[in-house]
């Protein structure tokens, strides 16, 4: 039994890592498909990382320490994000650093740090992006933070693992509030992972961009640690799209078999929510910056809404 | 007390009023140090007179003293103030006479008015319309103060107050210690003096005897 | 745990011991005034050692439990100077202390840069006279003794802003400081004597029994006053405009002191007043707080986000972090109001927790902006850059406190925001719906308070510690001395400890909050360990230790893994990349550029001001801007729209009082005349 | 035999300095000896009413705990400004600004102001209060038109105007009211306070509270009681800063203690309700009225002579809330007469320093003067109520009497306090600091400028931490003979 847990808890830690940038492949396939083009391989994302990891380092001359530590510590924190959330077993009920305020501010702690890395080498791209992710993470928070206490307050619990378990039979008695927190946290989804519309993931035009413009300095080793890291967080955010709003198909059980197969329907809802980040990217035109803050409202907003129509429990 | 009637009371406290109206009315500053005059030489024989009953060397040299003051030593600083910087006829007042009697009148009147009732019960005499005449001098010297615009006419109504006091103080039958006395008349023998030093000295700094002159002092 | 052991320490001696430290260390910096490097060396080596007497009493206290009253009468009636050290003033006692110690630590080195500029043993009188004031205020219990030792504190405190006098501002600033604390005071007093109205006596024993009787009306009016008065001196928004004037004016190990703890010693007896001496108050009580720590929390940020002077912007984050503790102050009232005496501990736990953490993570900052001033003779980050590379300590530091202020994980900041949202998710869920919506705008207030400041500190240690200098000052500055560093590592050590060992300090915090809520038991707050910090009906589970731990881990596992794979790569140092120009440091982003587009979305709140400057190539093409500067101000709404019309119309009412002292006379005895006659009129009728 | 003496040593030196010719020194040494006569006198008879609660010394002359209170107060700041005297005037003659005459004429006229001072204080007979008090307007009139300017001789007339106008009408006559009920008993030289109280209840209590108006208007006048206060500003203003700094200290007070004499026959006779609701109508209107008027004030000794009147007020409003009030506007007279002495004796330095009244004028004063810039910024925290000086603790004692009975008010002196902090503030800080206007070599006048305000300073801060019990108990005893 313990063995199970261990093995459980393994897959646990290694499965975000390991299947994200798959999901960056399969968004990107997708969305090339959307545009008639052929696209590269759902597996290209992995041989970029080896690619990159292979590679010699350029550092630039005005970098400090806080530039060269700055990749490690974002993906470890993608890391612990991976492993405090719930993705398919409910035995390993994550209570030490479950708490969705910690997912919350574990995201953040990574933003701040790859803001700063951005500044650092003095360019002009990085400060400019910086402010940008900055500006954009600050007005996202609350969005993130009410939508996810809408279904905190639904299952009395902030605890991401409790909720994952227990929204279940209560997920039509608030159809209502859990779309509307749903919505918003799309949003936020899209805000936090530098999707359309408020980046383009895949721009190489200096003036769109945000996330790219932070690592612009960035190559060799550490460019890969922050692109792994960017796929982390996207599917962090995916992960917890699917089992926070989709609360089906997380086992309790510990038989393989049963497990096996939450494992794959995990991969399944995440793979429908590359579908449909990718549908809807492919959808949308990218917003002028000064227009994403009248989105943020909105999901501030629409989820203030939700939590109004929320029956305590 | 048997000297003073009521009559004679009666007579000398209308002249205190009467010259107390007089010195509004007058413009000319000499003939307004004679109404003063004249208000203090009816204070005196009311002093006098009062004094009769219960005379004795120092009330004496109290009541001389008095007199020597009001009616000699006072016009003496007075007049000469006049003849020194040849102040005849600066007399002037805020309000033109018709409006300063009118005035005058009101004050009258107040004084007529209820609340001051108890006050008319201090009489021993059992006139209290003589009690009236005297608060009514006080009022009204009081208004002189406030209407008048010389230096010397604001003296003159300072003294006249103090004048209406004392027949006030008279009429109701309240007497001092002849000591006292002369340490009251003292000092306004010494404020006469200041006062008549301080006028000449405004009229030596500011070139008229006209208090209105007097507002630098503003803040 | 074997009480007695801290007898001899936690005892009223061993207090006044400690005050005399000061007392001595007043008087003896000086005498010594005419000597400024024995001057500074005496005031800071005493002030050392009554913070560490003060530390070590506080913390004997605090484990001991209540230290009895000690009373001593004065000659003065109603008077008397009694102290009566329960564990919530101990607890600030220790705040008080903690920050003084590092603060004069960090002062021995700080104060050379005044050496024959300024009085260093002035100085030293009022930095000692602050700190005992500080201490006697959160100590003492009787109104009237309180309010000699908080006037004296403010007085302390006022010398030390218009300490560097030679500048006009600061002299300016010390003036609205002293103004707007003065008329704070007016209101405690006014609060006090109310309370004295209503039972007689000016001991706090005695107020907080004979208060029971008061009638819910007076009980408001003495909670609102006590709110104004003492939210003036804790920098509540609107009666904030004092302190980002005040604070950057003072020397920085006083701005530290200021900051850090004087304005917790408003929110120390706010909770005095509201929660020892007042209950029960009132549902709207909490909602107020709540309110006005929203507004505190989310301007002060704002405000914050637009300010370029380095303590000025450390000033504003003190609005905001003061709203942070109201909002808990605002749950706790309306808790405890309601009868829900567990939550009500639970939410002062969030409050005096951010108390210390806020009082350890901004006396770092300000430490640091002070060792960055003085490298660089300026507090204009726009003329910072790159100070990484010459004061990495100094940068390592001003990092750890402004991931501590910006509430990332693991630090202290994080843990006592975390409490702060529990405590108002409890509160959107406790009660009606009305009442439900107060605490859901706060959460998103609290929300959108935190981001927004992570991109302020973002904005702050970017512009000034990182990519290239912008002036010569910042390229040629020097690490700061050792005792300074020290001064700032014992503070960024306690932010990180705050951090980690979040449930036992919790614990000790539930104790100091349960003593102070009727009903409120420290037992039923769930578990509060060194692992986990969870509540009864596993509402909330967290464990700090974890959070910091798996960080820490992930991160060396992943550095070997990465060092293991990758070692034959070669790391090759180039310029950064200038797409064919040259890279200036011009080019840089500057604080106000990286603040504008956030100023840009709020201008509807902030009314920015904007001076643009253009000068063309062909003044008369006006096509070809040669340069153009933009300066971007905070335009003050407080000033324009309340004080500016108050003071207007006190002025105005002033000078029609003025035409009283006409210079006539001949009015002067009209007046006289007048006031006979209509009092005789109006008494004798 | 030492309230003899008390009267008797300022008339001696007065006539001695008289017969001094072209001799500053000799004057010097009369002022000198002065002194320790008077502190002896004084603290004797404060040792004989502290163990016999009244002493008495022939018919006239007599002391029981509030005058004794008084007398401390007067005296304390009467020699303060001796001492300072000697080293201002001397100053004065060394810048030629005054010559020998002048100085013999000023010491002459303070012996004499302060001999008037000490007769009212201890006299028994009302009348003879009066006459002391009208001879204190007489002997300071010169002393206010003292250096001949316009505007000091239009301070002066005014000072004597109005002065003369409320003591004649109010305290002359409302003295008359109070003799009444002797009409008839041929009452001699035996009128004393204590008479008039053993007799309070034949009074018509019409007649009683007629007669308290006019009084309260009359000494009002004196004390600078709002709106009869008009000639204070001037006359404190146009003084030399010595006589300001006496005025303050002393005369408003001794005005304020005939109020008190004629308060408690009142209150025997009709109860205290009537004159505590005047005294609290007066205390809020001086109050008030300052508190404006110090806001727009350009000249420092103006605002000194405003925040005096707002003091009165506020020790009239003790007075008028009754209870611990009246201990705590006692206690509060004392310290006032200190502080304000204190800030009078610095504005002279600063005065003879730099040669304006104006605020505009003055900048620097702690680069210019160090010691006094010191004194000044110390006086200015005492006398606006800051810790650790005792008139903060007074006024709320004050407005704790208050706040029971009179809820608004304490509001309305809340804010007016506040208020006049303000104005108070920024006033002393724009003296303060700054670099001065023309330069001026840094430097102090003289040791004894100094040394007076210091000793005062020292004094008040002494009795504010730490207040004697004897004078506690003094001024115990003294506020119950006020509410009996």
């Amino acid at each position: 039994m313990t063995t199970t847990v261990f093995i459980i808890w393994g897959i646990h830690l290694l499965l975000i890592p390991a299947l994200s940038p798959f999901c960056i492949g399969v968004t990107r396939k997708i969305k090339a498909r959307l545009q008639n083009r052929a696209g590269a391989s759902v597996w290209q994302p992995y041989r970029d990382l080896r690619k990159l990891f292979c590679k010699d380092e350029v550092i630039s001359q005005d970098a400090s320490w806080l530039f060269r530590v700055v990749p490690y510590l974002i993906f470890a924190s993608t890391l612990v994000l991976g492993a405090s959330i719930p993705l398919f077993s409910a035995r390993v009920q994550n209570l030490l650093t479950g708490d969705f305020l910690v997912i919350v501010y574990l995201i953040a702690f990574g933003t701040f740090l790859l803001a700063l890395a951005g500044i650092d080498t003095g360019g002009a791209f990085g400060g400019f992006a910086a402010s940008r992710e900055m500006t954009i993470a600050a007005l996202t928070e609350g969005g993130l933070i009410l939508s996810l206490l809408t279904l905190a307050l639904l299952c009395h619990s902030t605890n991401l693992a409790v909720i994952a378990d227990t929204l279940g039979p209560r997920y039509f008695l608030s159809f209502v509030p859990i779309v509307l927190a749903f919505i918003s946290f799309m949003i936020a989804l899209l805000a936090e992972t530098c999707r359309y519309p408020f980046d383009n993931p895949s721009t190489h035009l200096e003036l769109t961009m945000i996330h790219e413009a932070m690592i612009l300095e960035y190559s060799g080793k550490r460019l890969a640690l922050l692109e792994w890291s960017a796929a982390n967080k996207y599917l962090v955010f995916i992960a917890l799209g699917a089992n926070l709003f989709f609360p089906w198909g997380i086992t309790h059980s510990q038989s393989s078999i049963a497990l096996l197969v939450a494992l794959l329907l995990f991969v399944a809802k995440a793979l429908m929510f590359c579908l449909a980040i990718a549908v809807l990217e492919s959808s949308i035109a990218k917003f002028r910056f000064f227009r994403l803050p009248d989105l943020l409202f909105t999901s501030f907003i629409i989820s203030i809404i939700a939590l109004g129509l929320t029956v305590k429990s | 007390m048997t000297f003073i009637t009521p009559q004679l009371l009666l007579v000398l406290t209308t002249t205190v009023f009467t010259s107390a109206i007089l010195l509004h009315l007058t413009k000319k500053n000499s003939s307004a140090v004679f109404y003063y005059v004249i208000q203090s030489a009816a204070i005196s024989s009311l002093l006098v007179i009062a004094s009769f009953e219960r005379i004795s060397i120092l009330l004496l040299i109290s009541i001389s003293a008095t007199v020597a003051v009001k009616l000699f030593i006072a016009p003496f600083f007075f007049f000469r103030l006049i003849k020194r910087h040849q102040l005849k006829f600066t007399v002037s007042t805020y309000l033109n006479t018709p409006l300063s009697l009118a005035a005058i009148a009101v004050l009258i009147a107040l004084v007529q008015a209820d609340f001051i009732k108890p006050l008319l019960l201090l009489t021993t005499s059992g006139q209290t319309f003589i009690l009236n005449l005297s608060l009514s001098t006080i009022l009204i010297s009081l208004f002189l103060i406030i209407n008048r615009k010389g230096a010397l006419s604001q003296m003159l109504g300072i003294l006249s107050l103090e004048n209406g006091i004392v027949s006030f103080a008279l009429s109701a039958g309240l007497e001092q210690s002849p000591g006292l006395q002369l340490g009251i008349t003292f000092n306004i023998f010494v404020w006469i003096i200041i006062a008549t030093v301080f006028s000449s000295m405004i009229f030596r700094k500011f070139g008229s005897m006209d208090v209105t002159a007097l507002n630098r002092l503003t803040e | 745990m074997q009480n007695h052991q801290f007898d001899l320490i936690a005892s009223p001696g061993f207090f006044i011991a400690t005050l005399l430290i000061y007392a001595g260390g007043a008087i003896g910096s000086l005498l010594l005034q005419n000597n400024d490097r024995r001057a500074a060396l005496w005031s800071t080596l005493a002030a050392i050692a009554g913070s560490i007497l003060g530390v070590s009493f506080a913390v004997a206290a605090l484990l001991r439990g209540i230290i009895p009253a000690f009373t001593s009468e004065s000659t003065f009636p109603l008077l008397s100077t009694s102290f009566y050290v329960d564990s919530l003033s101990a607890l600030f006692v220790l705040a008080i202390c903690l920050v003084a110690l590092c603060c004069s630590i960090y002062a021995l080195g700080y104060l050379r840069h005044y050496y024959a500029k300024y009085n260093i043993g002035l100085l030293g009188f009022f930095y000692h006279a602050f700190i005992a004031s500080m201490i006697l205020v959160v100590t003492v219990h009787n109104a009237l003794s309180f309010l000699i030792v908080w006037e004296l504190m403010s007085l302390a405190s006022f010398f030390l802003v218009i300490y560097e006098h030679r500048d006009s501002a600061n002299i300016r600033a010390g003036i609205l400081y002293f103004v707007m604390t003065h008329v704070g005071t007016a209101f405690v007093i006014f609060a006090f004597l109310l309370m004295y109205q209503a039972t007689g006596s000016f001991e706090f024993s005695a107020i907080r029994v004979g208060l029971d009787y008061a009638s819910p009306i007076l009980r408001g009016v003495i909670f609102l006053a006590a709110l104004i008065g003492f939210g003036t001196k804790a920098g509540m928004i609107p009666v904030h405009i004092w302190l980002p004037s005040a604070h950057p004016a003072a020397p920085s190990h006083v701005s530290a002191l200021m900051s850090g703890v004087m304005i917790k010693t408003g929110i120390y007896m706010l909770i005095r007043v509201s929660l020892d001496l007042l209950p029960p108050g009132e549902l709207w009580w909490g909602m107020t707080v709540l309110v006005a720590g929203s507004l505190s929390a989310l301007l002060g940020v704002l405000y914050a986000l637009s300010e370029h002077d380095l303590k000025k912007l450390l000033a504003y984050h003190s609005i905001e972090n003061i709203g942070i503790i109201l909002m808990g102050i605002g749950c706790t009232l309306a808790f405890s109001a309601t009868g829900h005496n567990t939550l009500a501990t639970f939410s002062l736990i969030a409050a005096l927790y951010h108390t210390i953490n806020h009082a350890t993570f901004k006396a770092l900052l300000f430490l640091g902006a002070g060792a960055v001033i003085s490298a660089t003779q300026t507090r204009n980050i726009e003329h910072y850059g790159g100070m990484i590379k010459t004061m990495p300590q100094t940068a390592l530091f001003f990092l750890i406190g402004s991931m501590a202020i910006s509430a990332l994980p693991p630090l202290n900041g994080f843990f006592s925001e975390w409490l702060t949202f529990q405590s108002l998710f409890r509160g959107a869920t406790s009660f009606d719906a009305f009442h439900d919506f107060p605490f859901i705008l706060t959460i998103g207030a609290l929300a959108l308070t935190s981001g927004l400041a992570a991109a302020c500190f973002v904005k702050v240690f970017g512009v000034t510690f990182l990519a290239r200098p912008r002036s010569t000052g910042a390229a040629q500055a020097k690490e700061a001395p050792f005792s300074m560093r020290m001064g700032m590592a014992g503070l960024a050590i306690i932010a990180i400890a705050l951090g980690l060992f979040a449930g036992p300090v919790s614990r000790v915090l539930g104790q100091i909050s349960a003593n102070l809520i009727p009903g409120g038991k420290a037992e039923s707050l769930g578990e509060l360990n060194l692992i986990t910090v969870s509540s009864p009906d596993k509402f909330y589970t967290i464990s700090m230790p974890a959070v910091f731990l798996s960080l820490l881990a992930a991160s060396i596992i992943l550095s070997l893994l990465v060092f293991l794979m990758t070692r034959s790569r070669r790391v090759r140092i180039a310029p950064t990349w200038d797409c064919g120009t040259d890279l200036t440091p011009r080019m840089e982003i500057t604080a106000t550029g990286f603040a504008r587009s956030i100023i840009t979305i709020f201008k509807g709140v902030l009314r920015p001001s904007r001076q643009t400057d253009i000068e063309y190539h062909d003044s008369r093409l006006r096509y070809f801007p040669k340069m153009e500067k933009v300066i971007l101000g905070q335009r003050d709404i407080y000033q324009p729209y309340f004080y500016q019309p108050l003071r207007e119309l006190i002025s105005k009412l002033a000078i029609q009082v003025k035409r009283i002292q006409s210079g006539k006379i001949n009015a002067y005895v009209l007046y006289i005349l007048l006031t006979l006659l209509g009092l005789l009129i109006y008494f004798l009728r | 035999m030492a309230l003899i003496l008390i009267i008797i040593v300022p008339l001696l030196a007065a006539l001695a300095t008289l017969t001094v010719r072209r001799n500053l020194f000799s004057i010097q040494l009369i002022a000198l000896v002065v002194l320790p006569a008077e502190v002896g006198a004084v603290g004797l008879s404060v040792y004989r009413v502290y163990h016999q609660s009244r002493y008495e010394c022939g018919a006239f002359l007599a002391v029981d705990a509030l005058g004794i209170i008084f007398l401390l107060a007067v005296a304390t700041v009467g020699c303060g400004v001796i001492l300072y005297s000697i080293g201002y005037l001397q100053e004065e003659v060394r810048k030629q600004i005054i010559g020998f005459s002048r100085v013999k004429q000023y010491f002459i006229l303070l012996h004499l102001f302060l001999m008037a001072m000490f007769i009212a204080i201890i006299t028994t007979n009302p009348i003879l209060m009066w006459i002391a008090l009208e001879a204190t307007t007489l002997a300071t009139a010169f002393l206010i038109s003292f250096y001949n300017k316009p505007t000091s001789m239009e301070a002066a007339w005014k000072y004597l105007i109005i002065n003369s106008v409320g003591l004649l009408l109010g305290f002359f006559f409302g003295t008359l009211l109070y003799l009444s009920p002797l009409i008839g008993s041929h009452a001699d030289v035996s009128v004393s306070w204590q008479m008039l109280l053993a007799n309070a209840s034949v009074f018509d209590p019409q007649i009683l509270k007629i007669a308290f108006v006019f009084t309260l208007i009359g000494y009002g006048t004196k004390a600078g009681l709002v709106p009869m206060h008009t000639w204070l500003p001037d006359a404190h203003s146009k003084a030399p800063s010595p006589i300001s700094a006496l005025l303050s200290g002393g005369l408003l007070n001794v005005a304020l203690l005939a109020i008190l004499r004629l308060k408690i026959i009142t209150d025997t006779a009709i109860g205290p309700s009537f004159s505590s609701g005047l005294l609290i109508f007066f205390g809020v209107a001086s109050i008030m009225v300052s508190a404006f008027m110090m806001l727009q004030q350009k000249n420092y000794k103006r605002l000194f002579a405003y925040s005096s009147i707002e003091h009165i007020g506020i020790i009239t409003l003790g007075f008028g809330f009754g209870g611990l009030g009246t201990f705590a506007a006692l206690l509060h007279m004392i310290y006032h007469a200190l502080t304000k002495s204190v800030l009078f004796l610095t504005a002279g330095n600063i005065l003879l320093k730099c040669g304006s009244t104006k605020i505009a004028r003055i900048k620097g004063a702690f680069s210019v003067l160090p010691v006094t810039g010191v004194i000044l910024s110390l006086g200015f925290l005492a006398i606006t109520g800051v810790p650790p000086f005792g008139l903060f603790i007074t006024e709320l004692y004050i407005l704790a009497a208050g706040i029971k009975s009179n809820l608004m008010v304490v509001c309305l002196v809340l804010l007016m306090l506040a208020l006049a902090f303000i104005s108070f503030l920024r006033h002393t800080m724009k003296m303060c600091f700054g670099s001065p206007v023309e330069p001026t070599p840094r430097g102090e006048l003289g040791k004894l400028v100094i040394l007076a305000p210091i000793i005062l300073l020292s004094i008040l801060l002494l009795i504010s931490i730490f207040l004697p019990s004897p004078l506690r108990a003094l001024i115990e005893s003294a506020a119950s003979t006020i509410q009996r």
